[in-house]
């Protein structure tokens, strides 16, 4: 059967290693693939490798599938992971930084290699799903062995063609219009999509994606505005699914400077009072939120890490303190500001899912209990531009844990202390030593039960703290065709491989 | 002032106003639209910009005379649970703001550079009609990022932020300047050799004098029929800056964002966050367009 | 020329009968022209002189049925070749003009479009009315060039009017008025625009081109000098009205009424020195405010209750038509009167 | 002539030096491309170690003068955004766009200028007060909002047109065309009424005014005293004089079809430069948008010698002088 | 003789029009005696407006020199002119009270409150009404409109008038009032003026002395009555013939044919030469000089003989009141 779908976005390029976009990379994995790979529910599960065991605390051995074949024939074996590793470290690659815990890749034997880390790693394999494989003798030939360079104004052949071992072939590409797929009909796993040819239309425009799901112009859709949602569902032909994202949104505080930007505050920082976040905390609504601005969907956060995420504190999932007012003015007051006081509030306005909506209705609850918001709105190149720079007060940010799935990297971009190499979304500066201390044990604890525990002592803290304000986990919406059995998982990948369309 | 009015009433422009139904009507309209922009504070049951005044729970409710609206929110609620009267007449203030401002500016910069390139010729006409030149070829859009980064860059962190307005002003007056500046170089180009100029250049008077006081009131009918097209023009390129995101923020209410926003929303049955806002820009590009149209033909001596 | 119709042979080629023009105003309609009659017979040439807005070129365009709205013929008769043509379709009234009835007027330059070959132009006039193909009507181009005097006509066919100097322009609207071989032409001031010595040359063949073809004219000026060298009889414009229309000797000589007499000493005289002009105090009314009786009373020195009250109809003064109370007798010679300083 | 043309170019050059100046000047306002390429999550090492890499770092100056020297060889660099020639992004886009633009162009003028001649013939008919009307309706809604109309009626309820994309394209040589196949014509129908709309209504306003003062002129006074047909008058002698101003009109809208058909080519997903600049934008691809904006100056400049050319041919006036 | 108010020496204005330079005005001289009228006749386009701007000091000269001499009286040398477009000489949104102020008021010429009625003043003098004061240029006909003009001219108090075809645009009966009162004018007020026409009859009545300009040079200067009782070059000849007379009734003209060459390609030699019936080799070669003949006549022909005696170079127009031949 053939399959169109479509989604707000293009693929940014073929090449697996180029490029460090979610959308990019989740789209590629139907082509490329790698030692392990996620499944629907987050799963780890075995790809072109078949089993794996730890020869030391920090090196794995990994046993390649044999008879594996890349979609120009050539089989695949250890020289391809070995050499697609080294891609992945020419000075081009973006993914290099989601691989930065391995150390090196060996070859053993020719369907053998060893994959040493930094430190011991229990989220190995979670890493290792970004190293996509590409073949050895394909990338010689076509001059791609390197990922391609900005910086020295590179392109390469890999860029707009692609010879991996995964589901799909790509057949042809046009950005922004069309990338057409066919079915891998030499792949190793047995299919469990009955497709043939996939086509991939990227549509921006929202209204116009609705009305073509409508208009039978696409079979499917993986982002759909949550205010067509009833709409589509008034469609016989069409049905819609929806679920929780692993991304959390949540709102960061400026913790650090001593004199608050964007403020009338002169001369203090009143987020660097615990009441002050608390009273913040205690002024918005989530469950209002949900209601009027989310359409009843999303799924209200009680920490910043989702639920599905690997290693989530899910006892901690529900929140600190309850909406109320009163206790908020009352906080406010208690910290000496009986009037409130008027801050900066930095939000995205095409980053997350009615991000624009969700501060105007938060700057209207905080206006209840005092706190003038001035807002500051902005697309998305300007806005992280401005995380980059701290210049923030009260700000809007959110977090999937992609690409590794896993608690850790949340916890490292978002809560650990800013330096060159963490804290990378902690614009707001929170810093807690205590905090900071937990980071490498939970780094490299090998034990499951162990590290699970370290997990949660450590996200007690920065929620006791009120470090961020979460405020939900916002859905994935899916739409389409009735008969067309997708599989949609938090991290809001298609993948196609799982794709079953009845009939024809 | 008694004598302009009387001028006024007998005045030609007043007896073709009287004959075309067009032009009285879009006038009577356009002054319907002029006293809710400046009166908006005291029709409007709801200030918009008063945040804290805003219920969330009632948001996006429909008009009043469907079902599910209430009588308190005549044409419903939008998705802040903003009253639909309110923002569409401090949005329709905005626009009109906006409209007008940019007009204004863009006609001043305009006429200006045009009546010196007409009057100066040679080499000044040569520089400001090569960046007439340079200006066309950059959309309002790119205007638009251009004077925001700007400003960004030059202005307080804090003031840029208040400025948001200001800056679509102005870059909606950067992009329409040109025409006031050609339209304007030509009819200088010739009214400066008309005789009634020499008259007065025989008596030792400046140049500058001489423009502003007996060249400018020459070129104001051309000019005034471009300013009431464009009025129209910019409250539409306000619309279409906020639909790619530039416009003015979403707080204070334009036509424009009202449009945006609820065109987004048009799928899911809430039609009437953007219809309503829709209908009153059309109202108002219409009638303004149409009272411009009179204008330039009543204004046109070779038409009469 | 053959005339097969009721009136006899010697009847005048154009008839106007009591003819008024009136253009609607917001202040009501104002009479433009007013009772306006006259003849012009075959091949004659008859001027109408006047000052400037007096009516002449509203006289012509009535004649030629292209008053401009809201101009319209509010009452009168106009009659040509004994065919009454005020009310005629548009249909009918577009083959009258060109072929019937042609038409000059006033500034070359702009009586010409600046974006076809005159060639064009001609052809374009000829083959509408006259059964002619396409090589022939350019011939008969070429050769209406020729005999208007434009050189070498054969290359110049196929040349822009903005190629020709204004004087060769108006030639070529002669042609143009001539070409589809009317018996009448209305040349509005054909010669206003082109210096004196390009306009004695273009008037000449204007003059010859009707004589040969026993064409009509109309001439309207306001040079008395012109309609002294050129026209058979004059008629003499007012405020609207017919003031006086007469053989033109007898009214360049022995004007009667005081308006043509006055018109007449206020030319200043190329072959004597005058100390002082003779003039006409005042200015000739406003459309808007005509005033009652006759309209030149305000500033006629001879003026009297009569003249105020009712109005003058032209009645014969010897071999003229004067419309006045008062006729004067006696040649009118300029600048004789004395200013009052 | 040639000495006109030559002139010409060199007032062009002087403007294409001066949008390069502004575009490279856009830059630093954008926003910033570093995010988009290294993810959100990467390390503030990670994020300086690309601006090092792309050159940001250095002094403006230095940056302007290197993205010069390139420019003038014809390179525009790798777009950030699909890290691709620049100019084989462009080259591939243009197609799209032109044909767009050219449909956009012809209906607007095959429709507007008849409309307009209509009510210059008759400006007191009903015919043409409607029509005035009506048209202005089509300036007054924002182009966006045309294009959801449209979709809505075209594309949900009746079902007979696609709401995106062009449609099957075939190559001519390095050009992809629409309008060679039936789909793409099919998808041509929207964008192009929604990019015409807004013209279309200019183009009938500007005939009618201009035939209106042409209608007064001596000549065609002296084309009616010589009894030459209605049709002949109309058509043939004012018409003509009308088409002046009209070329330097559509002239210049042309070139502002081609800039503004963003909103138009992302309502409708068309592949051209419009959806490429907005995205483009939005990502921070800052060697697209200078090509781009380089891009259209270049357009207009032509645009413009292209009007020039077409006054020669239409006013014999001018062709004499030269 | 008396003193000159204006000698105008060797002045020439050149204009680059589409890479080609036109000589509108070619190598004039001449002067104006105090409290004279000097005319400048010529047809279309031959630099008349031209000169006079360039004498008005709306234009430079391109060469030459103009010398203002002292007037009589000792009065301030001010120049003022009467255009002769009455419908572009006069500010269409100025209200006519204004425009007549407005050279009293910028140059301090009376004290302010008196200037109200200075204005009233002028009106009557060029005989309108006080109350024309308010009214816009709309409001008025053509000579009024030309009134107006000369007394926003006289308003500055000129010593020096420039009237560049001041009637042209009107007819003969408002010509008439508009003459007579340039004329009162020379003669109360002993003002100097630079009349300019292409009407030789005007000319005749308002002028002392006579220029005939062709294509940009002077061919003739003479006082008027000689002028006209005998024209020497051939082009002044040709333009008294021209004039059609009044009461003569039908004539038969045979004048030259050929028309005004252009001044972007003025002839070599003599510019009049291909028009001229008395033509010579030397006319196609060598520009003839202005030379000064006895009788106060200048004349820049190589056909006039050194005496100056008149010689009829134009086979003339015959003015038979009966028949008409045509040739
Ligand atoms: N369309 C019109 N609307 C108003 N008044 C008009 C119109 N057409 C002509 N008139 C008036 O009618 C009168 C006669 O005009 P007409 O053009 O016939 O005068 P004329 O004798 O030809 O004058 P001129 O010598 O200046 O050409 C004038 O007062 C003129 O202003
Ligand atoms: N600004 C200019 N640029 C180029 N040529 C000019 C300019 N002004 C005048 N000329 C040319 O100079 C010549 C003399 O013009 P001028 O206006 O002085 O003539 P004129 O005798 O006043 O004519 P008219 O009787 O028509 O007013 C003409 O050929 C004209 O084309
Ligand atoms: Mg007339
Ligand atoms: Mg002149």
């Amino acid at each position: 059967a053939s399959f169109t779908w479509s989604s707000n976005l293009d693929a940014l390029s073929m090449d697996p290693h180029s490029t460090n976009n979610s959308f990019t990379n989740a789209f590629v994995s139907n082509i490329y693939e790698s030692l392990v790979r996620f499944n629907e529910k987050l799963e780890i599960e075995p790809a072109l490798a078949t089993s794996w065991k730890l020869v030391s605390p920090t090196v794995w051995r990994y046993t390649l599938r044999q008879g594996v074949k890349f979609h120009n024939g050539e089989s695949f074996g250890a020289d391809d992971v070995v050499f697609s590793w080294q891609r992945v470290n020419t000075p081009g690659s973006l993914v290099k930084g989601n691989l930065s815990d391995l150390k090196d890749v060996r070859k053993v034997d020719a369907y053998t290699v060893e994959v040493e880390t930094n430190s011991p790693l229990p989220t190995l394999n979670n890493e290792l799903v970004q190293l996509l494989i590409m073949n050895k003798g394909w990338s010689e030939q076509n001059r791609a062995v390197e990922a391609s360079d900005l910086g020295h104004q590179k392109e390469n052949f890999a860029n707009r063609n692609a010879n991996g071992t995964g589901p799909f072939k790509l057949v042809s590409r046009e950005v922004d219009t069309r990338t057409v797929l066919a079915a891998n009909t030499g792949w190793w796993d047995k299919p469990k999509h009955n497709l043939t040819q996939v086509m991939f239309t990227p549509i921006k425009s929202d209204a116009t994606r609705t009305s073509s799901l409508i208009s039978g112009g696409i079979d499917a859709s993986i982002s759909v505005p949550l205010q067509d949602v009833p709409r589509l569902k008034s469609v016989p032909t069409l049905e819609v699914v929806q679920g929780p994202e692993l991304r959390t949104i949540f709102m960061g505080m400026d913790q650090s400077r001593d004199e608050l930007l964007y403020s009338d505050v002169k001369g203090k920082n009143p987020f660097k009072d615990l009441r002050v976040r608390k009273a913040v905390y205690q002024a918005i609504d989530v469950e209002a939120l949900k209601r009027s601005v989310m359409r009843g969907a999303s799924w209200p956060a009680g920490n910043l890490l989702s639920p599905y995420l690997h290693g989530s504190p899910v006892a901690l999932n529900k929140r600190l303190l309850p909406f109320n007012p009163e206790a908020s003015k009352a906080l406010l007051k208690e910290a000496g500001y009986p009037n409130g006081f008027t801050v900066g509030m930095q939000c995205p306005n095409d980053r997350y899912v009615y991000d624009e909506a969700l501060c105007l209705a938060m700057s209207s609850m905080l206006a209840k209990v005092g706190i003038k918001t001035n807002l500051m709105i902005e697309p998305t190149v300007k806005w992280s531009v401005r995380l980059n720079a701290a210049d923030v007060s009260l700000y809007m940010v959110g977090h999937a844990g992609l690409p590794m799935a896993d608690v850790y990297g949340l916890l490292k971009d978002v809560v650990a202390t800013r330096t060159g190499k963490e804290g990378s979304l902690n614009a707001g500066k929170y810093s807690n030593p205590k905090f900071d201390a937990y980071m490498p044990r939970i780094a490299s604890e090998i034990d499951p039960a162990k590290r699970a525990r370290l997990i949660e002592e450590a996200v007690a803290i920065e929620r006791d703290d009120v470090s961020h304000i979460p405020l939900h986990q916002q859905p994935v919406t899916w739409a389409a065709r009735k008969g067309i059995a997708l599989s949609q998982a938090p991290d809001n990948q298609m993948r196609l491989w799982l794709v079953h369309v009845n009939g024809k | 002032m008694m004598l302009t009015l009387r001028r006024w009433r007998e005045s030609d422009l007043a007896w073709s106003l009287g004959r075309s139904p067009e032009a009285w009507i879009s006038a009577l309209v356009l002054l319907l639209y002029l006293a809710m922009a400046l009166l908006a504070p005291l029709l409007a049951p709801q200030n918009p910009f008063d945040v804290a005044a805003l219920d969330l729970l009632d948001a996006r409710l429909p008009p009043a005379w469907t079902e599910g609206g209430q009588l308190k929110y005549l044409f419903g609620t939008d998705g802040q649970g903003r009253d639909m009267v309110s923002v569409m007449l401090y949005g329709l203030r905005v626009s009109l703001l906006v409209g007008v401002a940019s007009t204004l500016l863009s006609l001043v910069v305009g006429v200006t550079l045009g009546l010196i390139a007409g009057y100066a010729g040679g080499r000044i006409d040569n520089i400001i009609m090569r960046a007439a030149d340079v200006q066309l070829s950059f959309p309002a859009i790119l205007v638009a990022l251009l004077i925001d980064g700007l400003s960004r860059t030059v202005l307080p962190r804090a003031v840029h932020e208040q400025l948001s307005l200001l800056i679509v002003v102005v870059a909606i007056a950067l992009a329409n300047w040109v025409q006031y500046a050609r339209t304007v170089r030509g009819v200088t180009m010739i009214e400066k050799d008309k005789d009634y100029v020499n008259a007065v250049r025989l008596i030792g008077m400046g140049r500058a004098r001489i423009l502003f006081r007996h060249v400018l009131p020459n070129i104001l009918s051309p000019v005034l029929v471009i300013a009431t097209l464009s009025i129209g023009l910019a409250v539409l390129t306000e619309a279409t800056l906020s639909f790619l995101g530039l416009g003015v923020p979403a707080t204070s209410p334009s036509l424009g964002t009202l449009i945006r926003l609820g065109n987004e929303v048009l799928f899911s049955g809430e039609w009437w966050i953007t219809v309503l806002p829709g209908l009153l820009l059309i109202g108002l590009v219409l009638s303004v367009n149409l009272f411009g149209d009179w204008l330039r033909d009543a204004l046109n001596p070779r038409l009469k | 020329m053959t005339t097969s119709n009721a009136y006899s042979a010697a009847a005048p080629l154009l008839s106007v009968r009591g003819l008024r023009v009136q253009i609607p105003t917001r202040h009501g309609a104002l009479t433009a022209l007013d009772d306006v009659s006259f003849d012009i017979a075959r091949g004659e040439i008859l001027g109408f002189v006047g000052e400037s807005g007096a009516g002449k070129s509203l006289t012509g365009m009535a004649v030629l049925g292209l008053l401009d709205a809201p101009a319209h013929i509010a009452a009168g008769e106009i009659i040509f070749d004994g065919q009454p043509i005020h009310q005629l379709p548009a249909a009918q009234m577009r083959k009258l003009r060109g072929r019937r009835i042609g038409a000059i007027f006033q500034d070359p330059l702009l009586s010409l479009n600046p974006l076809l070959t005159v060639g064009y132009q001609l052809t374009e006039t000829m083959r509408t009315h006259l059964p002619l193909s396409a090589e022939e009507a350019r011939l008969r181009a070429i050769e209406w060039l020729r005999q208007v005097g434009i050189p070498s006509p054969t290359e110049r066919v196929d040349a822009y009017p903005h190629q020709f100097s204004g004087g060769m322009r108006q030639r070529i609207v002669i042609a143009l008025a001539l070409c589809a071989e009317p018996d009448l032409v209305i040349a509005d001031e054909p010669t206003t625009a082109l210096d004196v010595s390009v306009q004695a040359q273009v008037l000449e063949l204007l003059r010859t081109q009707c004589r040969e073809r026993g064409t009509a004219v109309l001439l309207v000026t306001h040079d008395m000098g012109v309609i002294s060298e050129n026209a058979d009889r004059v008629a003499v414009m007012y405020a609207g009205h017919i003031a006086e229309t007469g053989p033109v000797g007898q009214i360049v000589n022995r004007p009667r009424h005081p308006y043509t007499r006055g018109l007449m000493g206020s030319i200043p005289p190329v072959d004597q020195d005058v100390q002082w002009l003779q003039q006409i105090d005042g200015a000739m009314p406003r459309l808007s405010a005509r005033p009652t009786g006759c309209p030149f009373h305000p500033r006629c020195k001879h003026a009297t209750e009569q003249c105020v009250t009712t109005r003058p109809l032209p009645h014969p003064e010897g071999v003229a038509l004067v419309a006045c109370w008062h006729p004067q007798q006696g040649p009118a010679m300029a600048g004789v009167a004395e200013v009052a300083a | 002539m040639l000495r006109f043309l030559l002139g010409r170019l060199a007032n062009g050059a002087i403007v294409m030096v001066l949008v390069s100046m502004l575009s490279f000047s856009l830059f630093n306002f954008i926003g910033d491309p570093v995010s988009n390429l290294v993810g959100e999550t990467a390390t503030v090492n990670e994020r300086d170690a690309m601006r090092r890499s792309l050159g940001l770092d250095q002094p403006l100056p230095v940056q302007y003068l290197k993205f010069v020297g390139r420019a003038v060889q014809g390179e525009f660099g790798v777009s950030y955004r699909n890290i691709e020639p620049v100019s084989r992004v462009i080259a591939s886009r243009l197609p799209a766009t032109l044909e767009l633009s050219l449909i956009a162009a012809i209906l607007a003028l095959g429709v507007g200028i008849p409309m307009g001649v209509y009510a210059g013939l008759k400006p007191r008919s009903l015919g043409t007060r409607i029509l005035q009307v009506v048209s202005l309706i089509g300036i007054s809604v924002p182009s966006f909002v045309t294009g959801i109309i449209l979709i809505l009626i075209f594309s949900i309820y009746l079902n007979w047109l696609p709401s995106f994309g062009r449609g099957d394209t075939v190559m001519l040589g390095a050009w992809s065309t629409g309008l060679l196949t039936a789909s793409g014509w099919k998808s041509l129908v929207m964008p192009a009424i929604t990019l015409a709309l807004f013209q279309l209504t200019l183009f009938m306003r500007l005939t009618r005014t201009q035939m209106m003062e042409v209608l007064r002129s001596e000549y065609i006074k002296f084309a009616r005293a010589r009894g030459l047909r209605e049709r002949s008058i109309n058509f043939r002698h004012a018409l003509r004089n009308t088409l002046i101003p009209i070329i330097t009109v559509a002239g210049l809208q042309l070139g502002s079809m081609i800039a503004f058909s963003i909103i138009t080519e992302t309502v409708f997903q068309w592949p051209g430069l419009g959806l490429l600049i907005i995205q483009a934008i939005s990502f921070g691809d800052v060697p697209v948008i200078a090509a781009y904006l380089l891009l259209i100056a270049l357009l207009f400049v032509l645009i413009n010698m292209v009007v020039d050319l077409l006054y020669f041919a239409v006013d014999p006036r001018l062709r004499a002088q030269r | 003789m008396s003193v000159p108010y204006l000698s105008v020496k060797s002045l020439s204005r050149e204009f680059k029009a589409q890479g080609r330079t036109v000589r509108a005005v070619d190598n004039v001289s001449f002067e104006i005696p105090v409290g004279t009228t000097f005319s400048l006749v010529g047809e279309s386009g031959c630099g008349k407006t031209t000169l006079a701007r360039v004498i008005a000091g709306l234009d430079k000269p391109s060469a030459g020199s103009m010398l203002f001499g002292a007037p009589l009286d000792g009065r301030v040398h001010r120049t003022q002119m009467i255009f002769q477009d009455p419908y572009a000489s006069l500010n269409p949104r100025w209200r006519v009270g204004d425009a007549i102020a407005e050279p009293i008021t910028f140059q301090n010429l009376r004290p302010r409150p008196t200037v109200a009625g200075r204005v009233e003043e002028l009106l009557t003098r060029v005989g309108l009404a006080a109350a024309d004061t308010a009214k816009f240029p709309h409001e008025f006909s053509g000579g009024q409109r030309q009134r107006v003009s000369i007394a926003r001219a006289l308003a500055g108090e000129p010593s020096f008038l420039v009237c560049d075809e001041p009637t042209s645009a009107l007819d003969v009966s408002v010509q008439a009032q508009i003459l007579n009162l340039l004329k009162r004018l020379e003669k109360e007020e002993g003002l100097t003026s630079l009349f300019i026409s292409h009407n030789l009859a005007v000319v005749r009545f308002v002028s002392s002395m006579i220029g005939v300009m062709y294509l940009g040079r002077l061919v003739e200067v003479a006082p008027t009555a000689e002028l006209f009782a005998a024209p020497r070059h051939p082009y002044t000849q040709l333009l008294l013939d021209a004039i059609p007379r009044i009461g003569q009734g039908r004539r038969t003209v045979s004048l030259p044919a050929g028309e005004l060459p252009s001044p972007l390609a003025p002839p070599p030699g003599c510019t009049f030469h291909p028009r001229c019936p008395a033509a010579m080799d030397i006319c196609r070669r060598e520009a003839p000089a202005l030379r000064t003949l006895d009788n106060g006549v200048s004349v820049a022909c190589h056909a006039v003989g050194s005496g100056g005696q008149p010689v009829r170079f134009m086979p003339g127009a015959a003015h038979p009141a009966s028949s008409f031949s045509l040739s």
